[in-house]
């Protein structure tokens, strides 16, 4: 059965050619997401989340980036092959963003309204004032007074700003939004609010997400499929039943064990060891490896993607070994 | 708004009285005093007596400064030693020529440094950028008077295009503006280069470039009015330095500004027209910082806001 | 009329095309290099501020530059009754620019305002009494007798003002009201002073030229530059390194004429802890510079060098040899003195010839072993200091004397003589010598004393080694004529023109 | 029979600003038991980082009584008061500002032993420095590097070697973990156990992350808006949340793993100035049960042993 | 968790690197910047050599006046001025001049501008505030007439000048170093200090100063140009360092009067003012961003 993709992304890889040497930050990575669904991706600091994003959008600062890529298409539209001047009649169009800091998302120095109504003047042909009513309208969609349009960001709380980010990434109904850590400069009450307006949002406007975060909570409360990155790939990916209770990659299952747990206070934390691999000297083979507590000298070479369900993959050797199986229990 | 410029202006009346003291002390530390200057040859005692009591200058320093500054506090800046007139209407006589020359400078300042600031910042460390830096270094260390000396050899002697000094017709301030303004360019250049690669930086050009807005746009919208407002405070103290760093080229371009007026009032112990004339500069500087932070609220409604309060 | 190479330039057209008289340039400007202030005669004695009130006013008698004597320019004629008591007689029909008519009571209204005024107080005490005779003749008895006294009337300040005109007219008006051919049109600050014809001007002929204007450009190169570049019709004192320019010039030309200013190095007479003091010493020095290369580095050569402390073109000059530059008797003295290898500290003010005649002569004194300390200060520093500092040593100054001799010994040299008394000679006998000629109404017996003086004060006492009269200096277009250079520096421009054809 | 170390009363802490009093702690009551852990939490800018950097007097306290030890620390002198903080020390949220860029790793542990002369030669405190540094798990060969070179994870580390160098019996940890990734927070937090096991160290343990603090504490102290509004023992109060405003911010924790549906209670607007708030229940404008009563202040009560609650719906039953 | 125990000679194995090594691996990237602590160093050397090599009273000061006006060739290579003197002689030894003035000049107002600039950061409230106003004073008079006046009071000479202009640029020293103070008295690593039982003027300058140091030494690079700029327009005025000095501002400014025929008087002395102002600026912009990354961290 053909899956209905809204995108589709084939060996990403993204560096940054610095100074200090270059940083590995996505390193061939694959990407499918259906029509309607939510994708979480999770990862730690470093692992390459933003920098998948925003070469999502075509994005990538140049230099220091450089990004290459197998295939990206995005409904069916090739990114890959876009003028700059079709990138941006896609961007903010087809597929949007909301990043993570709200504080500095929004531009200082222009109403609130008029951030707005750029996005929808620029991609749907109605005049400014048409726009700046519809600015309104998507201002109230987000629980803010339509009468704030005129003021600036400044006079916004955090948990505002980050609605009227949101506005701003839905104004034109995108088909895929990227969501990068939307909550995590906000207080849990906030977090709570703006979760639950981005689930009936995207319930109304049927956008695919993806979602990009490190608090599995979230992953667990908003997403249908998730991801989970280290060092700039994807080690496992399924549907939430697959990784919250069927984990397979030894990565994740330390994240899991990282996490207090909020019913059983006695629980011991047991963390991973070791630290995130610079990522401008990766390990050979799985980046994983010098951490992992299953580790063998086959994680040294090169790792491919392994199915265990139709939905669910991990990208982990170690299944090669007759009868391997991680020490956190199914569920 | 109003009030906090009403504020301000008040808060000028401590900086202004203190400024006519360090100055009008300065003055009176330097050796010489003009009734030695401008009496006759063959003047007795009693006529110098007399002349430094028509001049107001009789009695012990703090006397002298208390009578000034009671003058001072109802807005009278005095009479002029050596040319006997009211100080007010010799300064503000010369005061349009500075002016003039001052936001003339800052004209040619702001047309080569603004593009070649943001050329540079979007260019950042590629060949433009490093030329750009190169040129307004140039323009920063040249003195200022050298190259009003070059240029008026090149454009008035070898090419006679333009009028070698003098301030009438619009030609004649080309050249000065040109070379008051070199400097400026220099720093202003600097200035928005830096400003608008902290502005390139941020987080909500992301977000304009995201909403699918052009390169172009992106730029000169979004980054530029942002980097605008450090732009705008470096305005105010270059109009500050134009007004007072054109003395040299107030001389070599025989400009009638200020400047020179209080130089010469300064070397030939002019006291009240140098204190006075110093007073203006300050309260013009004053204002001018005044008018920059009203522009400052203009661009940033971050800074409206605080004023309002 | 060659029109052809005369400029369609409003300016340059006169009114009546008659041909075959010559047309004037409509308008003559001069640069000038100080600031013009003020028109008020009595307000300063700036000497930009006189060249303009020249133009506007009229003294009772001023010197003719072409025949360098004192003559009477309001006044028509005058008597000396006795050295304490003078009869004038004003000229008939003199005009104000408000259109009244000159007599006793402008005069007398004059030195009345002059009365209260530094500038003009000084002359004005010598009148005991001032008797009108008549509308047009008055007499003044003085408190001591003075055979110079119409010297005393050509002072600048005390032009003649027009009474009517401060009866009518607020004072600032009021004072621009002279007899001179031209009237104040616009003064704007630091920038330019104009003046137009005086129409009915009775005292002068109507100049031909209508428009008088003083651009003030205080840089000497920029004043050169606008002179060539036709902005200006002359300019004031151009730098010596544009005098060969100006000269040999096709269209350009060099006037100039030996100031009265005698520039020298002075000497503290009275510092007992320098041997300044010592007059041998100064002699000593004055063997050793060399005034022609003082010339050449002060002025590029364009002064005259001076062997009499007493200036050139003044009455009772007499041509004295001085003390001849001769570097061996200099080090054989300086040996004999014990002087070698002393430091000397010379003080003077920034002025450009200063600062060079200093640097000349710390130049020259290496030669010899003496190290001579420079301190360069502003003019009103550099007088606080003369008058107040007893440890002065060597200094560099100037002195422009009045027409009269005794203008020359009195201030500087006369122990009782006023301010200018720098050099401290403090000598009773020169004082009775000075005193004794300016009382002598026997002129060739003053002849003779005021020889002596130059002799003395020259080679025998030495408080200034005199080094030279500068030439005083201006460019114009060659065409231009009426520029007359005062050797006491109130210049003329009174008939300035250019003819064009 | 319970060894109180720590004991506040009535703290106040109030801000002059432009617009007014700013009310950044106001009026409350803790006390921390020797050898245990108080976990301090609330959302950002209730005041807890004023409470904790008041309880080391880095800033004076408007009112109130800080008992260390049985003495009140806010009325000792600048000789007395450096002496108390040798037992009290402060690990700050912030792993990049709060150590000094310009110092290595051994320098900046090193600065305490040197301020207050614990040990002189410079032979004994490099011993020292190595000793912390094994102790909190910082391999030797950073001694001499920089903390820019570090990651989060190590430069935390460094500031509990700072605040370790003392000896100390008393930590404010101001959220030493919010910035740090999961796993590394992990670490850390198992570090901090460690330690306070092997030193008997007693903890105030500041965050607004309620499953750590759940983890990490004994006593659990909800604060908004600068009061206390429920104090109880950790498992008490996850078991039994009483003010609505507990409620609403254990509801709104996400839980990492499925099927555990859960009531959400959305609580409306965000938290209010804190300049010149009202008198009256700090709480009432975003409480869903708001009503009359809630326009005084409701008192800190005691509801069961040792839970504490402030709110008019609870005293009632 | 396993402890390991170090011994302190293991860790005194791993050599410091100090910050000093860092800013200068960075500097040494910009070429422009290297140029300018080139020329910089050449100056020096150059003055030192010009001081050495030429005698002030027979080579500087004393005048060969039938040999003025000699155009630039190989035995006068900048030309002879107007008394005869060799111009590239008396521009070599005055870069002692102009390199002192601007370096005295600076490390005045760096002194006293930091120190108040420091102490109004650090301490805030009513000293911050006095400070400031003060400051804005100061900065109200436009500093060349500021400058000019305090050369009229306290007379011309090499020493007043770096006073005058040292003073001149207090204000602005001081009010970089308050900026530069303020983030770094927010950091929490003051507080640990305070917490650990430093004093405040341990914590001024160990901990406060070394971090607001970078905007400060930029200043003094940048400072030093500026110096030397005002300087030489005071010279200009006539109230520089008086000659016979052969200060390249009073050079330019003697020099003037013969612009049209002998430009090479002034020529020279400008350039040289240009280029050494030059080099000091690329110093500072060079410094300014081998600094910058290390406080962005
Ligand atoms: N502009 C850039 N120049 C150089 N390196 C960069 C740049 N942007 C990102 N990187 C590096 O790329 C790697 C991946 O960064 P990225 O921002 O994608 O991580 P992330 O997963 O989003 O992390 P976080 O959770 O901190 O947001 C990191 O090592 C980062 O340092
Ligand atoms: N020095 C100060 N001057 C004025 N107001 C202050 C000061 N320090 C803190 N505040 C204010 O006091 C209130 C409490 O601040 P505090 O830092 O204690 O909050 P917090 O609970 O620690 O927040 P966060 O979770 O963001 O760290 C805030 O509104 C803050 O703005
Ligand atoms: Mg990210
Ligand atoms: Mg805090």
């Amino acid at each position: 059965m053909k899956k209905d993709l809204v995108l589709n992304v084939k060996n990403l890889v993204v560096r940054y050619e610095t100074e200090d040497g270059i940083v590995k930050a996505v390193n061939g990575l694959n990407l499918e997401i259906e029509r309607g669904k939510a994708i979480g991706l999770v990862g730690e600091t470093g692992a390459g989340k933003t920098t998948t994003a925003l070469s999502l959008l075509r994005l990538i600062p140049e230099p220091p980036g450089v990004e290459e890529c197998g295939l990206m298409e995005l409904d069916g539209l090739d990114m890959l092959s876009l003028t700059p001047k079709e990138l941006e009649k896609v961007r903010g169009k087809d597929i949007s963003m909301i990043f993570q800091d709200p504080m500095t998302a929004l531009n200082p120095v222009f109403t609130v309204g008029d951030q707005i109504a750029e996005s929808i003047h620029l991609h749907e042909d109605v005049s400014y004032t048409e726009a700046q009513r519809r600015a309104i309208d998507m201002l109230e969609l987000v629980g803010i007074p339509g009468e704030r349009a005129s003021d600036y960001p400044h006079q916004f709380s955090g948990g505002m700003k980050q609605r009227v980010v949101i506005a701003i990434a839905l104004a034109c109904r995108p088909k895929l939004l990227i969501a990068d850590e939307p909550t995590t400069a906000l207080d849990v009450t906030i977090q709570a609010q703006v979760l639950e307006l981005m689930k009936n949002l995207r319930k109304k406007y049927q956008t695919s997400l993806i979602m990009i975060t490190h608090d599995l909570g979230i992953v667990a409360e908003i997403c249908d499929e998730v991801a989970v990155m280290y060092a700039g790939n994807i080690v496992e990916k399924g549907t939430l039943e697959d990784v919250f209770n069927r984990t397979k990659h030894p990565y994740t299952e330390g994240l899991f064990n990282s996490i207090p747990n909020i019913y059983d206070r006695k629980a011991m934390l047991t963390p991973i060891k070791g630290l995130m691999p610079d990522p401008t000297n990766l390990p050979e083979g799985c980046p994983f490896h010098p951490r992992c507590p299953y580790m063998d000298e086959d994680c040294k070479k090169p790792q491919t993607d392994r199915a265990i369900s139709d939905t669910h993959f991990v990208r982990c050797s170690a299944y090669d070994r007759p009868g391997f199986h991680i020490n956190r229990k199914e569920k | 708004m109003i009030r906090y410029i009403i504020k301000r202006f008040l808060m000028m009346i401590p900086v202004l009285l203190a400024v006519s003291f360090v100055v009008y002390f300065l003055m009176d530390l330097a050796p010489g005093d003009i009734v030695g200057m401008m009496a006759p040859p063959d003047a007795t005692e009693v006529e110098i007596e007399m002349m430094r009591k028509e001049m107001g200058l009789d009695g012990t320093l703090p006397e002298r400064y208390f009578r000034y500054m009671k003058n001072l506090l109802k807005g009278d800046l005095g009479m002029s030693l050596s040319m006997k007139r009211p100080v007010i209407d010799i300064f503000f006589e010369r005061f349009p020529a500075t002016l003039k020359l001052a936001f003339g400078s800052i004209i040619v300042a702001m047309i080569i440094s603004i593009p070649l600031g943001i050329a540079a910042a979007t260019h950042h460390r590629s060949w433009l950028d490093g030329a750009s830096m190169v040129t307004a270094m140039l323009g920063l260390s040249m003195p200022s008077f050298w190259l009003g000396l070059l240029l008026i050899i090149l454009f008035s002697l070898k090419l006679g295009w333009l009028p070698s000094g003098g301030s009438d017709g619009f030609l004649s301030i080309i050249l000065p503006a040109i070379t008051l303004g070199a400097a400026q360019a220099g720093n202003l250049t600097r200035i928005t280069r830096s400003s608008m690669l902290e502005v390139i930086r941020q987080d909500y050009l992301r977000t304009a470039r995201a909403k699918g807005v052009s390169e172009k746009k992106v730029i000169y919208k979004h980054a530029l009015k942002n980097a605008l407002i450090p732009i705008i405070t470096i305005f105010g103290s270059t109009l500050g330095n134009a007004l007072g760093g054109a003395v040299a080229i107030e001389t070599v371009f025989s400009w009638p500004g200020v400047g020179r007026l209080t130089v010469s009032a300064i070397n030939s112990r002019d006291m009240t027209l140098a204190t006075g004339c110093i007073i203006m500069f300050t309260i013009f500087f004053t204002l001018t910082m005044l008018l920059v932070d009203i522009a400052y609220a203009y661009v940033d409604p971050r800074i409206k806001a605080q004023y309002s309060k | 009329g060659g029109d052809k190479d005369v400029p369609s330039d409003p300016k340059t057209e006169t009114p009546s095309g008659t041909s075959g008289e010559p047309k004037y340039k409509k308008e003559i400007i001069i640069a000038i290099a100080d600031e013009f202030t003020t028109i008020d005669p009595m307000e300063t004695t700036a000497e930009s501020n006189q060249i303009v009130q020249d133009c506007t006013h009229d003294l009772l008698t001023d010197t003719n530059l072409l025949t360098m004597q004192n003559e009477g320019e309001l006044v028509d004629s005058w008597e000396m009754i006795e050295p304490d008591h003078w009869r004038f007689k004003l000229k008939e029909n003199v005009r104000f620019h408000d259109g009244t008519i000159l007599d006793v009571d402008d005069v007398i209204f004059t030195f009345e305002r002059g009365k209260d005024k530094s500038t003009t107080s000084a002359y004005i005490s010598k009148i005991k009494d001032f008797i009108k005779v008549d509308d047009l003749t008055f007499e003044v008895k003085l408190h001591n007798g003075d055979v110079d006294f119409n010297y005393v009337l050509a002072a600048n300040s005390l032009a003649i003002l027009s009474k009517e005109a401060f009866e009518t007219m607020p004072e600032e008006e009021a004072v621009k009201i002279g007899t001179g051919p031209w009237k104040f049109e616009e003064f704007v600050p630091g920038d330019y002073v104009s003046l137009v014809r005086f129409e009915e001007c009775t005292l002068y002929d109507v100049p031909n030229t209508e428009r008088l204007v003083f651009r003030m450009i205080p840089e000497a190169s920029s004043r050169m530059i606008a002179l060539e570049n036709g902005e200006v019709d002359a300019i004031m004192s151009p730098s010596p390194t544009d005098y060969n320019r100006l000269s040999e010039s096709s269209n350009l030309k060099l006037i100039t004429e030996t100031g009265r200013g005698q520039h020298f190095i002075g000497f503290n007479c009275s510092n007992t802890n320098s041997i300044v003091s010592n007059p041998e010493f100064r002699k000593a020095i004055a063997h050793a510079i060399n005034k022609e290369e003082m010339v050449i580095a002060a002025w590029d050569g364009y002064a005259q060098v001076s062997t009499s402390i007493m200036c050139r073109d003044m009455e009772y000059y007499a041509d004295i040899e001085g003390i001849p530059y001769d570097p061996d008797k200099a080090k054989e003295m300086l040996k004999e003195l014990n002087a070698e290898g002393i430091t000397l500290n010379l003080i003077t003010s920034d002025a450009s010839h200063r600062v060079k005649m200093a640097e000349n002569f710390q130049a020259q004194m290496a030669r010899y072993g003496i190290t001579v300390n420079v301190e360069f200060m502003q003019q009103a520093a550099l007088i606080e200091r003369l008058q107040n500092d007893k440890n002065t040593e060597v200094f560099v100054l100037s002195w422009t004397p009045g027409m009269n001799a005794d203008y020359m010994y009195r201030n500087p040299i006369h122990s009782q003589g006023g301010r200018s008394f720098y050099a401290n000679l403090n000598n009773s006998e020169i004082d009775a010598l000075i005193d004794a000629a300016a009382a002598e109404v026997d002129t060739t017996k003053r002849a003779q004393m005021y020889e002596e003086l130059q002799v003395r004060l020259t080679t025998e006492l030495v408080p200034w080694v005199p080094i030279a009269q500068a030439t005083l200096t201006m460019g114009a277009d060659k065409d231009v004529t009426g520029l007359l250079l005062h050797p006491g520096l109130v210049h003329q421009f009174k008939t300035a023109e250019k003819i064009i054809n | 029979m319970s060894d109180t170390i720590l004991e506040i009363k009535n703290l106040k802490k109030y801000f002059k600003t432009k617009r007014g009093m700013l009310h950044a702690v106001d009026g409350i009551n803790l006390t921390v038991e020797r050898g245990k852990t108080l976990g301090l939490v609330g959302e950002s800018g209730c005041g807890k980082s004023t409470v904790g950097r008041t309880i080391l007097r880095l800033i004076e306290p408007t009112e109130g009584e800080i008992l260390f030890e049985g003495k009140d620390i806010t009325k000792l002198n600048r000789r007395q008061l450096k002496l108390v903080r040798k037992d009290m020390q402060l690990i700050f949220q912030d792993p990049y500002s709060s150590l000094d860029p310009r110092k290595t790793v051994s320098q900046i542990i090193s600065e305490p032993i040197i301020a207050n002369k614990i040990l002189k030669s410079s032979q004994d405190i490099h011993n020292r420095v190595a000793e912390l540094m094994s102790t909190v798990g910082l391999a030797a060969r950073l001694f001499n590097t920089y903390p820019h070179e570090l990651d989060g994870g190590r430069r935390q580390r460094i500031g509990i070697a700072r605040a370790l160098a003392m000896e100390p019996k008393f930590i404010v940890c101001d959220e030493p973990v919010s910035a740090l990734d999961v796993s590394i927070q992990a670490q850390i937090l198992n570090l901090l156990k460690e330690l306070q096991a092997e030193f008997k160290l007693s903890y105030i343990f500041i965050t607004h992350d309620l499953s750590v603090v759940n983890h990490f504490s004994d006593d659990i102290a909800v604060m908004y808006l600068g009061k206390i509004v429920e104090k109880a023992p950790a498992e008490e109060l996850f078991a039994n949340p009483l003010h609505p405003y507990t409620q609403a911010l254990l509801s709104a924790i996400p839980i990492p793993e499925l099927g555990v549906k859960k009531e959400r209670i959305l609580i409306k607007g965000e938290i209010t100035s804190p300049i010149n708030p009202p008198s009256e229940c700090r709480f009432k404008k975003r409480c869903n049960y708001a009503h009359d009563k809630c326009d005084v202040h409701p008192e800190l009560v005691e509801v069961s042993t040792g839970h504490f609650v402030a709110c008019h719906l609870v005293g009632k039953q | 968790m396993v402890k390991e125990k170090y011994t302190v000679g293991e860790l005194k194995a791993f050599k410091k690197r100090s910050i000093a090594s860092e800013v200068w691996r960075n500097y040494k990237k910009s070429p422009s910047a290297m140029a300018g602590l080139i020329v910089v160093c050449l100056l020096i050397l150059v003055t030192i050599a010009a001081q050495v090599i030429y005698d002030y009273d027979t080579d500087i000061v004393q005048q060969d006046i039938m040999n003025r006006f000699k155009e630039p060739s190989l035995e006068h290579p900048f030309g002879t001025d107007h008394y005869g003197r060799d111009v590239m002689v008396r521009v070599l030894y005055g870069a002692k001049y102009s390199l002192s003035v601007g370096i005295v000049s600076v490390a005045i107002s760096c002194f006293l501008g930091s120190s108040l600039g420091l102490i109004a950061g650090y301490y805030g409230g009513l000293v911050e505030n006095i400070i400031l106003r003060t400051c804005e004073i100061f900065m109200g008079i436009p500093s060349i007439l500021l400058g000019i006046a305090i050369m009229s009071a306290f007379g011309q000479s090499l020493l007043v000048l770096m006073f005058a202009i040292g003073l001149v640029y207090v204000p602005m020293f001081a009010r970089t170093a308050r900026a530069a103070v303020l983030p770094v008295r927010d950091q929490e690593y003051i507080e640990a200090a305070k917490v650990s039982g430093v004093s405040d003027l341990r914590i001024i300058f160990t901990h406060v100063l070394p971090n607001a140091m970078s905007p400060i030494i930029v200043q003094v690079t940048m400072g030093v140009a500026n110096g030397i700029l005002t300087a030489s327009s005071l010279s200009f005025l006539g109230l520089g360092v008086p000659v016979p000095a052969p200060e390249w501002g009073a050079m330019l400014s003697s020099g003037r009067e013969y612009i049209r025929d002998y430009s090479y008087l002034t020529f020279f002395p400008g350039l040289a003012i240009m280029i050494t102002v030059l080099a000091f600026n690329l110093m500072g912009d060079g410094l300014r961003d081998a600094l910058d990354p290390k406080l962005k961290q």
